[in-house]
């Protein structure tokens, strides 16, 4: 079976090549076959591979499967080679099957668009970089991986290209996280020459018995890694390409800039995760990046009124929670909130761009209103997706997964209480602005009227989606509840478990059971305060149809903490002033000043040559007296 | 003898003077001729009477014929007479003169310097000297001979009147350009 | 023999195609296209016929002025016969794209760029260096001609500069061999310009570095490293099309040719010497390289100064002194030659088809030319190194390499991935997305111009895949290179102490 | 009693300096010509006299190579002034400036 592993990333390569040579002269219908069949088949030989994995091998021996020798320079050999294990195969799964719902889904959204086959070239390429990503059984090819899903995210934000702004929020987006990218090379150098491989396996086995704990080369390796990380999981301080990026059209921000290409660096750090192990200064950077994501983004989303905007800076927030569980050790923990989280937030994405979609591309909340009872299937997975993301208690999965980090961040022995109640206050902020989204797209009074009703290829995947919302969360049940521990058994296959700390960090403080219970009620206030803000806030408020008056605080934090300024003002601005100032090279002017001056020796030379016979006589007579004096005198 | 040598120097210096100065080429060119043969005289008294003849046949016979059928061609009349009164003005002639006066102290002091060296009045004949010509210089005489051949091919060329275009458009382009 | 016959034979048929014209203009064409895919073939089966082992796959040699010791020697190992199989494919296409392009004195110009081809062949087997030197020269002179002839508006300027840049440095290399001669005359008594023989030549430390000079400035010019570079921004932006593929392609990869096969090898221990400058030079040029490039508002002003970027990490990676470096090198002339020539050729498409070469004046070309849009994204890409394609794997090699040299240098160099995104994004950004601003009337790529730009992108796609099939050839002769530059230096490490 | 050589010599410079003067203050090519003429003349007037003073024959073929010379030069020379005049109307040498740079 497991010889099948290179269909799975061969698969949507194979899709994307097809369409990208005959797509103009395939009918529209056989390029979304060609298109949704290639990843959905990809998604089926995941699943009868993830099954026998699962199965016929309990302790979670790696599949592993070499192509092609790739490159081989004296020892610089990697392979084109793939490794499965259960990280990958959890990554695999939500890329394969939450890409194949996001294809179907846009299909029929995408139908009437001209670049209908290049979409879906884009998508099937994207899908199979990103396997390459999480399968690669070396950095290098981890690095084909990563730096194609970057390509792909940089086409299809820049799909609609006619408007020169989506172009530049493509450029933007792949120039800032090409920041992270470089940083992470220059990691992959230092890992290559103090091991002579790029194999990422050998490499974990042999890091801890050459690199000292704290040491300098194991934290400047692991610092340059999480560079590259943030870049491409959008934290501080490269998350202003991920707003911008909602350019993209709507099942692009739900595959790319959701589920899949910004957990990237979740899978790097969870990958390399004995690397940030033998740097504690780097893990712990980690989680505090982490925290100041989730309330920087957090608090830019209350003040959105673009609804992608919302779920932009929601994704960035949440994918500070999984930074956070990442820094404090809790590995499964983060990877489980990746899952859940590609679940419902790939569903919010593709509930509002049917909202967008039958508004007339509209993307103004305040310009919403009452639509939950014109569409309803939307409404309800809508509203499911948004509980989950709110973290409901007890019933939703999103409650789950991140209640186990928000413990884990005070639980875990790099836990702390600081860490603690920032989750806690980021748990408060995602249920205002997500019900606040709510409320004013699908409560209030109706500004506008659906265009249309959705069809089946859009409405099923919510619903899959939505399901998948609701019951994902029962695979992984906290210790006081039930302890279901099934996908922390299987992650812990390759990763650590999460060490709690053995005696109450901070003393006074309840530890164990007691505790727990105690925190995951303060978390369920706290989520349920959120809400019950936003409701105060924003239910059937008659707002007007615009853009809101903002005061300059709202303002800032509006435009994303004025990161984006920021960055203007001090680097693109240099840079572009720097470029235009020396455009005509002044090396080349130093030679064209050499040029001009033998010229002038020429015009001085030249005006001698007057054309005059008695002049040149003159000047032979001349000579012939210096060179006689000159002669006579010595 | 000798007061013939100086004599003959004292003419050809002072011919030679007023054919610079003069401002009638037909006068100037009688004054060259004066020169050259003056010049010939001292050929034959420092025994070379060969060269004496040649001087006067070539030079002062053959050259300067050619010289005056240019200036009778030419015949420039009164016009450039007077541009040549320019030459009385300073100016003109100052620069020039001093070089050449600076030229002709400077070779003077490198003459003056040596010790005695006579002239010896012994007669070479022709035959000794056709005989070194046809021997030690042969290779010299031949290229000499190029020379003259192309000196003729030159003078041919170049005294060749203009081609007259009998095509009206033509001689409109000529005459344009 | 084989060598010295395909020599001719590319002669021949520039001569061929130059008493062709008088006939026809399509006549020179074909005939030049006919002789470079011949020559193409011969190369092919060299390459896959050679047998293994031995120093030079094929060798060939003989008397030519044997008074000063000068003989026609001619090989070819791993590396030239890869760069044969460059010259002969960038030959077929500038051929193919010139076809529409060139419309006066057809024969002539097929002439001198066949001229071009038979000089740069001799540059790349050469192993006399007065031949090689001989060949130097050869290439230049039709050069000059193409640019000054068929180029654009300030052709004339142009090729003058790229003419006194390169033969200035060419007579400094020319005096630096003739001291090499006679150096290793009077120690040895044998006065000869064979490689092999000049090779271990003993010399004192000064001597061999200033011989070593004169021959990095005649590749350091030709490689235009950054104080160097001038000539190449206006060469490359006034040559017509075929001219640029060649510049781009071939005649700056013979700088680097230079340097692996004459200046490391001859003077390993001044090479050593050098290397720090050298290596800051490849830094400097990478990023005052991209800096330029992303100032530009020619198009084509901006593709050339992509190339004295992507120079600079050759410099950088022959310098580093170690096989990944040097394999890494070798690949980026290759991927270079590709990627840059595909730019270069769309550059020149879309100049015909619209007349000017500001980024300023076009945009949204993606919507009227979608086959040259999505080719244009595909070389942009790899001239920003997008891994998967052949640049990346040049790149990651070199700087690999050179980090095991110097890290500082390298983390600099790094930074050229993201000078290089910002400047060839900028290329999509104003060239094809955004929205029309003229009303162009343009036809997309046909199918001459798209049996070209397919086949570059074949060849791109291919270098990035499976790069051990040029990488194998050359190991050989990268080590062989690599083993003496270090052995020769650790020598000399050992007299010191 | 013979005349010193140096006599010789100096009646050569003499003469030749005046035909260098000639050749520079004077405008009309003629003039010009008649100069070099005299400059010539000098010059072959100084290899007899130190043939005389050595007695060899060596001054007189000199000489005579001088003369040929002179010959050629002058018949070019006649007939460049020919064309000048034809062209320019003037035998004022400053007005063919047309080689100027």
């Amino acid at each position: 079976m497991s010889e099948l592993l290179w269909l799975i990333v061969a698969l949507p390569f194979a899709g994307s090549l097809l369409l990208a040579m005959a797509g103009k002269h395939l009918p529209r219908l056989a390029a979304a076959i060609i298109g949704v069949g290639s990843v959905a088949l990809s998604a089926i030989v995941m699943l009868i591979l993830g099954l026998d994995f699962l199965h016929g091998n309990p302790a979670g021996v790696p599949i592993h499967q070499t192509l092609w020798q790739w490159i081989n320079v004296s020892g610089f050999s990697p392979g084109i080679a793939f490794h499965l294990d259960s990280v990958s195969l959890t990554f695999v799964f939500v890329i394969t099957f939450v890409g194949a719902l996001i294809h179907l889904y846009a299909a029929p959204f995408m139908w009437k668009d001209e670049g209908f086959a290049r979409f879906f070239s884009y998508m099937n390429l994207f899908v199979g970089f990103m396997l390459l990503l999480v399968l690669a059984d070396n950095f290098l090819l981890l690095y084909l991986g990563w730096e194609g899903v970057g390509l792909c995210s940089y086409l299809l934000i820049g799909f609609w290209y006619k408007d020169p702004a989506n172009g530049y929020a493509a450029r933007k987006a792949f120039t800032v996280t090409r920041v992270g990218d470089t940083a992470m090379v220059i990691g992959l150098f230092i890992l290559f020459t103090t091991y002579h491989t790029l194999n990422i396996q050998d490499i974990l086995v042999a890091t801890p018995h050459t690199w000292a704990p704290g040491s300098t080369i194991a934290t400047t390796t692991a610092f340059l890694l999480l560079g590259g990380a943030i870049g491409k999981s959008a934290q501080v301080p490269l998350q202003t390409w991920l707003p911008d990026a909602m350019a993209a059209p709507s099942p692009v921000s739900a595959l790319i800039h959701a589920a899949t290409m910004v957990t990237a660096g979740v899978y790097l750090i969870a990958r390399t995760h004995v690397l940030f192990e033998l740097a504690p200064v780097v893990q712990s950077a980690v989680a505090v990046i982490g925290a100041v994501t989730l309330i920087v983004a957090g608090m830019a989303a209350i003040y959105q009124h673009d609804i992608k905007k919302v779920l932009a800076y929601s994704t960035i927030s949440q994918i500070g929670y999984m930074f956070v569980a990442l820094g404090v050790g809790a590995w499964s923990a983060a990877l489980f909130h990746f899952m859940i989280h590609a679940f419902f937030k790939s569903l919010l994405f593709l509930g509002a761009g049917s909202v967008i979609a039958v508004l007339h591309d509209e993307h103004n909340m305040y310009k919403m209103g009452g639509l939950w009872k014109k569409m309803p299937v939307v409404f309800w997975t809508f509203l499911v997706g948004a509980c989950a993301l709110s973290a409901l208690p007890l019933i939703t999965a999103g409650f789950y997964s991140k209640d186990e980090i928000i413990w884990q961040a005070y639980a875990s022995d790099k836990g702390s209480i600081t860490l603690w109640l920032t989750g806690l206050a980021g748990a408060f902020i995602t249920a205002l602005y997500t019900f606040r989204m709510v409320f004013l797209t699908f409560f209030g009074k109706a500004k506008a009227e659906p265009a249309y009703r959705q069809g089946m290829g859009m409405t099923l995947p919510l619903v899959v989606l939505a399901f998948l919302s609701f019951v994902g969360g029962f695979i992984q049940l906290p210790d006081n509840m039930g302890h279901v521990t099934l996908f922390s058994h299987f992650i812990q296959q390759v990763l650590p478990a999460t060490t709690p700390t053995g005696t109450a960090v901070i003393a006074g403080l309840p530890s164990g059971h007691a505790a727990e219970w105690i925190a995951q009620l303060i978390a369920a206030i706290v989520s349920i305060a959120g809400l019950t803000l936003a409701y105060r806030l924003y239910y059937n408020k008659p707002f007007p149809a615009a853009e809101p008056v903002r005061n300059p605080i709202q303002q800032f934090f509006f435009k994303g903490w004025d990161f984006d300024l920021l960055y203007d003002k001090v680097i693109v601005q240099p840079i572009v002033f720097f470029s235009r100032i020396d455009k005509n090279d002044v090396i080349d002017q130093f030679y064209t000043g050499l040029a001009s001056v033998a010229g002038l020796f020429n015009k001085g030379l030249a005006a001698t040559q007057n054309g005059k016979l008695r002049w040149y006589a003159m000047a032979l007579a001349i000579g012939a007296v210096i060179t006689l004096t000159i002669l006579l005198s010595t | 003898m000798n007061i013939l040598f100086y004599i003959a120097a004292l003419i050809a210096i002072f011919a030679t003077v007023r054919m610079v100065t003069g401002t009638n080429a037909v006068h100037s060119l009688l004054y060259l001729i004066v020169s050259l043969l003056s010049v010939s005289v001292i050929f034959f008294l420092l025994g070379a009477p060969f060269i004496a003849a040649l001087e006067v046949i070539i030079y002062a016979g053959a050259i300067m014929v050619l010289f005056v059928f240019v200036i009778m061609m030419l015949n420039t009349g009164s016009g450039g007479v007077r541009k040549e009164h320019e030459l009385l003005k300073a100016s003109t002639w100052i620069g020039p003169g001093i070089t050449s006066a600076i030229l002709c102290g400077e070779m003077l002091y490198v003459l003056l310097a040596p010790a005695f060296h006579p002239m010896n009045r012994i007669e070479i004949p022709p035959a000794a000297v056709g005989a070194l010509l046809f021997s030690k210089y042969i290779l010299i005489v031949e290229l000499a001979a190029f020379l003259l051949a192309a000196g003729i091919i030159g003078a041919y060329h170049l005294g060749q009147k203009p081609k007259l275009s009998h095509h009206r458009y033509l001689k409109n382009e000529e005459a344009a350009t | 023999m084989i060598l010295a016959w395909t020599i001719c034979l590319l002669m021949g048929t520039g001569l061929l195609a130059w008493l062709a014209s008088r006939w026809s203009d399509t006549l020179p064409r074909i005939i030049s296209l006919a002789g470079i895919l011949l020559f193409l073939g011969i190369v092919l089966y060299i390459w896959f016929g050679h047998p293994a082992g031995g120093r030079w796959i094929v060798h060939y040699t003989h008397s030519w002025i044997s008074a000063f010791g000068i003989r026609i020697t001619l090989g070819a190992d791993g590396l030239s016969l890869l760069m044969l199989l460059l010259t002969a494919f960038l030959g077929v296409l500038s051929v193919l794209v010139s076809w529409k392009e060139i419309k006066t004195r057809v024969g002539f110009f097929h002439f001198n760029l066949l001229f071009i081809l038979a000089g740069i062949t001799g540059v790349f087997v050469s192993l006399d260096l007065f031949l090689f030197y001989f060949s130097w020269e050869v290439m230049l002179i039709p050069m000059y001609f193409l640019i000054s002839i068929w180029g654009y508006e300030n052709r004339t300027y142009a090729a003058g500069k790229f003419f006194l840049f390169t033969q200035a440095s060419g007579l400094l290399m020319f005096l630096s061999i003739l001291g090499l001669y006679f150096v290793h005359g009077r120690s040895t008594g044998i006065y000869t310009f064979d490689y092999e023989a000049l090779k271990g030549t003993l010399m004192s430390r000064p001597t061999a570095f200033l011989l070593m000079l004169g021959f990095a400035a005649a590749f350091l010019v030709k490689l235009s490293t950054v104080p160097f570079h001038s000539w190449l921004p206006d060469a490359h932006t006034q040559a017509p099309t075929a001219g640029s593929v060649l510049l781009a392609g071939l005649l700056l990869k013979t700088g680097a040719y230079g340097l692996i096969r004459f200046v490391l090898p001859l003077f390993p221990q001044a090479s050593h010497q050098f290397a720090p400058v050298a290596m800051i030079l490849g830094v400097v040029s990478i990023l005052y390289g991209a800096k330029l490039a992303y100032a530009q508002t020619d198009l084509k002003r901006l593709v050339a100064y992509i190339s004295v970027s992507h120079m600079g990490f050759i410099l950088l990676g022959i310098y580093a002194f170690n096989q990944i470096a040097l394999q890494g090198v070798i690949m980026q002339m290759v991927a270079h030659a590709i990627s840059t020539g595909g730019l270069f050729i769309i550059v020149g498409a879309l100049h015909d088809r619209i007349q000017t070469r500001e980024i300023g004046q076009m945009g949204g070309l993606w919507t009227l030319v979608p086959k040259m849009g999505a080719m244009g994204l595909l070389f942009v890409l790899a001239s920003l190194g997008l891994p998967g394609l052949g640049n990346f794997i040049a790149e990651i090699l070199i700087l690999t390499g050179s980090f095991m040299a110097s890290r500082i240098l390298t983390i600099l160099a790094a930074l050229g991935f993201i000078a290089a995104t910002l400047y060839s994004l900028r290329i999509m950004q104003k060239v094809f997305y955004g929205t029309v601003l003229k009303k162009w009337a343009i036809a997309d790529f046909g199918i001459r111009e798209m049996i070209v730009m397919g086949s570059l992108a074949i060849v791109i796609i291919w270098l990035g895949l499976f790069p051990n099939s040029i990488l194998n050839g050359t190991q050989k002769m990268v080590q062989g290179v690599i083993e003496q530059v270090t052995i020769t230096a650790n020598m000399a490490q050992n007299e010191n102490r | 009693m013979t005349i010193p050589m140096q006599y010789g010599l100096l009646l050569a410079a003499i003469l030749f300096c005046i035909g260098l003067a000639g050749v520079l203050v004077r405008r009309d090519v003629i003039f010009m010509l008649m100069s070099v003429e005299v400059m010539l003349n000098a010059a072959g007037l100084a290899f007899i006299v130190g043939g005389a003073a050595r007695s060899s024959a060596d001054g007189q073929v000199m000489f005579i190579f001088i003369l040929a010379m002179a010959a050629a030069e002058v018949s070019v020379g006649l007939a460049l002034i020919i064309q000048l005049y034809q062209k320019f109307k003037t035998l004022d040498a400053d007005s063919a400036s047309q080689l100027n740079g």
